[in-house]
């Protein structure tokens, strides 16, 4: 749960060669579904800094076809929620949540957003799962963009192969030290026989 | 030039209109996601208005109370999201003015740098927002990318693009690195290009300078008795700004010049900003024009800074003070304190009760914003619907340190 | 400069200036708080101290002491540069009748200060034209700046939905590193108090 | 009262005051290791120099000392006052001593800090003292200077284990010779020496000998370093996460008044450590009372049980009503518990006269142990003298008890505590119906009918009256465990439930229904709070 399966097996338009798309109604549907998804930013502490950053030409979001903000929860299909929520602010979050139209996806920014944070006091909720469903935790105070990015492609992932089930951008270890990945082997001397 | 929609205003003709509530956030885009507007309308023109903050109270001050001193760094990065090194630097300001102690010139040239380049980056943002609220989106890009370049040096210096918990009592976390002075050079100067092509942008605007003008005029009196500070303060024309009135570092070693608005208008405040971005440019380069290369950061002083690690594994000295700072805090002599510096948005202070243990008793947050954003109310009162996006912007209400 | 201030505040005002003392460069004047609002006006238009602008005002909590709260005031006057801190001594160990006369009719500032303390700790402001909460919502009951409200008691406003558990915390003890601090009162449960098992359909008083 | 100066600070002193023992009357400490007030002076850390001017007209006492001008890379001839043992030196009228504000005192702590700190290994991590360490505190205040030897320290043995309480480490040790004092002094028992020279010397114990007399465990807390450890605190717990609750210990009736320290995190009980009372247990306690907090956790009853099975307490108490409704008053009998506070016996007792109409009255406990002259008694309950006083005019011993059951007079027994002191368990082989509010385990809760958990004085606030007859409070340190209640909590649920509400709902509301002398003919005692230096 929560890795980035390298690219997904559903081929979309195989055999074109042909002349003819070939695939399934419901991978065509989430391919387009997670090449347009609409967001609803809803920012309120200091990850909205780094989504400044995010929306802004060096780390630039509409690469995945996620720029369009829709400050209208009907027209959104992504709840970005960004920030730490305050029990103050929580009934409108679930409000909020609640008018968006299914098919819908939340994506908690940050750590307050995923579990509170260090914020274990009277005014916070700790974590938006409390209140709502959360399909993608993006850790990190704030989290890099990078690590952003890929709870974002993470989703997209999941949109397409119609996974439900809530995921956590894990940390990314340096391809040179690990080998999980398949990237890179550093070679180590061989011990003398 | 007088701005069209201010010569009538629609409440002055009574037509049949029944008082109409309007409610604008907190999750609104102009609206920061944590302010709260309840108008009252006739016709456009809001005639009563209840602003309602508190969406982003998130306990600083209780949580304070419960870390040892140095834990409360990551708070107070956190209060005033957009400008952090400032209020790291306020803070260890207040303990070291309590523990009666001085860090060395480097370090203050240092702090002074860093905290310069955080206001850029304040203002920078505050001024994007603005424009991009008022629909010059293209600004807003090119300040963001103005920022970038500021953060691209924090993090090169602090490990952290944002909230860099950077500052120490006694100093800060790490020296200077190699690269610091070049790369601050460099990025300043880029920045005030970017700033050239801004105000190219959007000074010959007629749309912006009509949405700014005139709109939301703070007269000095209502600014002073509302308890205003920074920008917004001099923006009404009050040349009140910490650094020159009370020099705290080396600010009273350093040439700058302090922008004061005529109005008090948004406008005024959008171009102080501006102006002050260009007089942080000039502070910073005086600071690495006097920082020396070499020499101590931190003061040498047990009760407060921790040894060298090496010290700490080797000899029971270090391992003594080094426990002694981590495990039962760094203690501040019983009293208190108010220390006050000039932040992005205007006086920071720190009201400090300490009982001599290795915990603070009471941190209190002054915080700028507060104060103005309690001034909202009285600034769009009268004004049109459409006034209320940039005279809120001119603010830089920052939710982190109004709520706290 | 502001010594001589508080020498003005001891000749003006004999009785009600109860200490007054320096520190950190700070001057310090303690009210009887009967004549804050006086003092304040005084500080306000006295042509010696001039005090434009209401900094900032907050309160302390001193549970063990008798009064109870301190309520603190920043002044600064932008003619004469110089600053003042005012303090009165309110409130019963109970935390009941902690009163104090409003500022907001003398600094615009005082209006929102006065707010937020009476949220934070309860501080009934006199002649306050609206006090209402500010920083929390009005169905939050009790000051969580005491020093006896637990730092980590919540009051929701929705029902929390259960959560199905995913490995996204560290597994710390909710208290892990935080220094116990004398002033969190919460980490015993006390033997008294209401036990409705032992005494169905009762509360304790 | 005659008076001498400190620091230009007139201090009073009673006749044949040391300077240390008077400053430490008024408040004041002076930095100190090996001067402990309830042991004689030995005056060899000598942290505790101090400046005594000389009367006026007379020449100071002075020492000449070559000194190193670093500037010059010379030795200069100089004269510096001769340094004086706070803990030695005693009181004169009109005396003026110089401690904090004389600089050659500073420089004479700084040094003897160093010295100390020598040989002292890198053991602040794995070390149980760190945290109450007097050499971290001395080094913050006192000395504040990193090390300037750069030779490898001395190695002296560490762990040995002194004996069946206590492990040694030698290079932690300052020979303060504390511990060794202590055996000779209080414990009566001088099985510890100081053996080799200079850096060498270390403690030894007797040969053929280990430390194991009835008091070892002080000698643990007289260390002012981490030298000696308690093998039953060793590597348990973070002092810098206790807690202390001013308790008094329960091992016997002598009732030591003690800090018990606690992890708040876990409500878990760590140890005692002594509180000063002079009227009491003057600095010390026995070892077995060190090691009692145990039973805080030990042998606890933590779930009501009927007939053995295990249950809920709001159940077990409808079953305990049902029981004790039906029995003849003549026949119960109510047994209270000198382990129990004055106010839980109170109410149990009163529940038992006024709702349930009792009049056999018994007191029970642990069975009686070892005692000696210094501290033990023999009686091992806190409040025998309060449970007795609460058992009506005439209560009968245990022995009374048991002839009662064989008699087969007793149908029913309502008992708090489920020891019977001397008392053999067999005879309550064929007991009847028996209601028992136990906090630990023993022979009256295994044969219980209805077995309610009652919480230990950790728990809850009490009163518990010694031998002496005074009566001392006792604070709560943890919330109680497990379905455990006070046991007044529990006297007075039953109370309710069988039709006569007391209305105690809080220790206060008992309290105030005990009378202004807490119910029992007992003197208060005047803790001191505060440990022994």
């Amino acid at each position: 749960m929560g890795e980035l399966t390298h690219g997904s097996d559903q081929v979309i338009g195989g055999g074109a060669s042909e002349g003819i798309i070939t695939t399934r109604a419901a991978d065509l549907l989430a391919w387009a579904q997670k090449y347009s998804l609409f967001m609803y930013p809803f920012v309120t502490a200091c990850c909205g800094m780094e989504f400044m950053a995010m929306s802004s030409p060096r780390y630039d979001f509409s690469r995945f076809g996620a720029e369009a903000p829709r400050f209208s929860p009907r027209q959104a299909d992504l709840l970005w929620v960004v920030g730490t929520i305050v029990q103050r602010q929580a009934p409108i979050l679930r409000r909020i949540y609640e008018q968006m139209a299914e098919p819908k996806w939340v994506l908690a920014f940050g750590t307050c957003a995923s579990c509170g944070g260090f914020y274990d006091n009277y005014a916070c909720v700790a974590g938006i799962d409390k209140i709502i469903p959360c399909d993608v935790y993006v850790p990190g105070c704030p989290p890099r963009p990078e690590a952003v990015l890929d709870g974002l492609m993470l989703l997209m992932d999941k949109i397409q192969r119609g996974d439900k089930r809530p995921a956590v951008v894990k940390p990314r270890t340096d391809p040179a030290t690990d080998n999980t990945h398949g990237l890179v082997q550093v070679r180590r001397r061989e011990p003398a026989a | 030039m007088e701005p069209i929609d201010q010569d009538l205003y629609e409440h002055e003709i009574d037509l049949p209109a029944e008082p109409m509530l309007l409610n604008v956030g907190p999750a609104h885009p102009a609206m920061h996601g944590t302010v709260r507007c309840v108008m009252e309308l006739t016709g456009e023109s809001i005639v009563k208005v209840d602003v309602q903050v508190g969406y982003l109270h998130r306990g600083f001050e209780k949580m304070c109370e419960r870390g040892t001193w140095t834990q409360v760094y990551p708070y107070v990065d956190r209060c005033n999201y957009i400008s952090p090194m400032l209020n790291n630097v306020a803070f260890s300001l207040a303990c070291e003015k309590m523990l009666g102690i001085e860090v060395p010139e480097r370090c203050q040239w240092y702090r002074m740098a860093l905290g310069e380049l955080a206001r850029m980056s304040d203002h920078l943002t505050c001024d994007g927002a603005m424009a991009m609220e008022l629909g010059a989106f293209t600004p807003f890009l090119w300040m963001i990318k103005a920022r970038e370049m500021i953060w691209d040096i924090m993090e090169e210096e602090t490990g952290a693009r944002l909230t860099h918990s950077f500052g120490r009592v006694g100093g800060m976390a790490f020296p200077p690195t190699a690269g610091f002075k070049e790369t601050s050079r460099a990025t300043v100067d880029q920045i005030l290009k970017v700033v050239e092509e801004v105000e190219r942008l959007l000074l010959g605007n007629r749309i912006f300078l009509d949405r700014l003008e005139g709109v939301g005029i703070v007269s000095p009196e209502d600014a002073i008795s509302l308890g205003w500070t920074g920008p917004c303060l001099r923006a009404s024309g009050v040349p009140y700004d910490i650094r020159k009135s009370h020099p705290y570092l080396k600010y009273g070693e350093v040439e700058f010049d302090v922008p004061v608005g005529q109005t008090g208008d948004c406008f005024d405040r959008f171009m102080v900003r501006i102006e002050e971005l260009k007089q942080s440019a000039r502070i910073i380069l005086q600071c690495l024009e006097r920082m020396a290369d070499s020499g101590p950061v931190n003061v040498d002083d047990p009760r407060v800074t921790l040894p060298d690690k090496k010290d700490v594994y080797s000899t029971i000295e270090g391992t003594i003070r080094h426990f002694k700072i981590v495990m039962e805090g760094l203690k501040i002599p019983a009293g208190e304190v108010y220390s006050y510096t000039e932040a992005g948005n205007g006086e920071l202070g720190f009201y400090l009760v300490s009982d001599g243990s290795g915990t603070p008793y009471r941190v209190r947050i002054r915080p700028p914003c507060f104060l103005i954003t309690s001034g909202l109310e009285r600034v769009i009162t009268g004004q049109m619907i459409a006034d209320v996006v940039p005279c809120f912007g001119s603010l830089n209400m920052i939710g982190g340190e109004c709520d706290r | 400069m502001a010594r001589a201030l508080l020498e003005l505040l001891k000749k003006t005002f004999a009785g009600a200036v109860l200490e007054s003392w320096s520190q950190h460069g700070d001057e310090t004047a303690v009210i009887e708080p009967s004549r804050w609002h006086d003092v304040a006006a005084f500080l306000k238009t006295s042509s010696e101290s001039d005090m434009s602008m209401l900094t900032d005002l907050t309160a302390v909590d001193f549970p063990d002491r008798n009064p109870r709260f301190e309520v603190v005031a920043h002044f600064y006057s932008l003619s004469k540069g110089h600053r003042v801190r005012l303090k009165a001594r309110i409130g019963d160990p109970a935390g009941e009748h902690v009163h104090i006369p409003s500022l907001s009719d003398l600094w615009g500032s005082a209006n929102w200060l006065e707010r937020e303390c009476w949220d934070m700790f309860g501080v009934v402001f006199v002649g306050h034209p609206d006090l209402r909460r500010i920083l929390l919502y009005p169905e939050f009951v009790g000051h969580p700046l005491r020093k006896d409200y637990p730092a980590d008691r919540i009051q929701p406003l929705v029902e929390y939905r259960d959560v199905p558990a995913i490995d996204k915390v560290a597994p710390f003890h909710h208290d892990e590193g935080m220094s116990f601090g004398r002033q969190t009162f919460d980490h015993i449960g006390s033997a008294d108090g209401d036990d409705p098992e032992l005494f169905p359909g009762q509360k304790a008083n | 009262m005659p008076t001498f100066k400190l620091d230009d600070r007139e201090i009073p002193f009673e006749p044949g005051d040391t300077i240390i023992r008077a400053a430490r009357r008024s408040g004041i400490d002076i930095p100190h290791y090996c001067w402990h007030p309830g042991l004689t002076v030995a005056a060899n850390c000598r942290m505790c120099l101090v400046e005594i001017l000389p009367p006026p007209g007379r020449p100071a006492l002075s020492l000449a000392v070559l000194s190193y001008d670093s500037k010059t890379g010379e030795y200069v001839d100089q004269k510096k006052p001769k340094l004086q043992p706070a803990c030695q030196m005693a009181v004169a009228e009109g005396m003026e001593v110089k401690s904090e504000s004389s600089e050659h005192v500073d420089r004479a702590r700084s040094s003897v800090q160093e010295l100390l700190l020598l040989n002292h290994p890198v053991d602040c991590p794995i070390c149980d003292q760190a945290g109450e360490c007097r050499l971290q505190d001395y080094w913050l205040e006192h000395q504040h200077k990193s090390k300037r030897m750069k030779d490898e320290p001395v190695h002296k043995p560490k762990g040995v284990v002194f004996g069946p309480t206590i492990v040694y480490d030698a290079e932690r040790c300052i020979a303060c010779t504390r511990c060794i004092r202590f055996c000779d002094e209080v414990a009566k028992d001088p099985v510890l020496t100081l053996r080799e020279r200079g850096n060498l010397n270390e403690i030894a114990v007797a040969p053929g000998r280990q430390l194991d007399n009835a008091y070892t465990l002080m000698t643990e807390y007289v260390c002012p370093v981490g030298a000696l450890t308690a093998s039953d605190f060793r590597f348990k717990a973070r002092v810098w996460f206790l807690r202390s609750a001013r308790t008094v210990c329960q091992g016997c009736s002598t009732g030591c008044n003690a800090f018990l320290d606690y992890d708040p995190r876990t409500s878990t009980a760590y140890r005692y450590r002594p509180r000063e009372n002079m009227a009491v247990n003057k600095y010390w306690m026995c070892d077995e009372g060190m090691l009692d907090y145990r039973r805080v956790h030990d042998g606890r009853v933590l779930r009501a049980a009927i007939d053995g099975e295990a249950s809920t307490v709001g159940v077990a108490l409808d079953r305990a009503v049902k029981l004790l409704g039906g029995v003849a008053p003549d026949g119960l009998a109510v047994i209270l518990s000198a382990q129990h506070s004055n106010e839980d016996n109170f109410a149990f007792a009163k529940v038992a006269r006024d709702v349930l109409g009792a009049s056999k009255f018994f007191v029970g406990g642990r069975p009686p142990g070892e005692g000696d002259q210094v501290l033990r008694e023999a009686d091992k309950n806190p409040n025998t003298r309060g449970a007795t006083s609460f058992a009506g005019p005439a209560p009968g011993s245990m022995k009374d008890f048991g002839d009662a059951i064989a008699g087969g007079k007793i149908t029913a027994v309502f008992a708090l505590g489920s020891e019977l002191r001397e008392l053999e368990a067999s005879v309550l082989g064929r007991l009847g119906s028996a209601v028992v509010l136990a906090t630990h385990e023993g022979p009256l809760a295994e044969r219980a009918a209805v077995l309610l958990p009652t919480s230990s004085f950790a728990e809850s606030d009490g009163t518990f009256v010694n031998s002496k007859g005074m009566a001392q409070d006792s604070e709560q340190a943890l919330g109680p465990l497990g379905d455990s209640r006070p046991a007044w909590k529990l006297a007075a649920a039953l109370a309710a439930r069988l039709g006569r509400d007391f209305g105690w709902r809080k220790l206060a509301d008992v309290q105030k229904a005990m009378g202004p002398d807490g119910g029992v003919a007992a003197e208060r005692g005047s803790a001191q709070a505060g440990a022994a230096s």
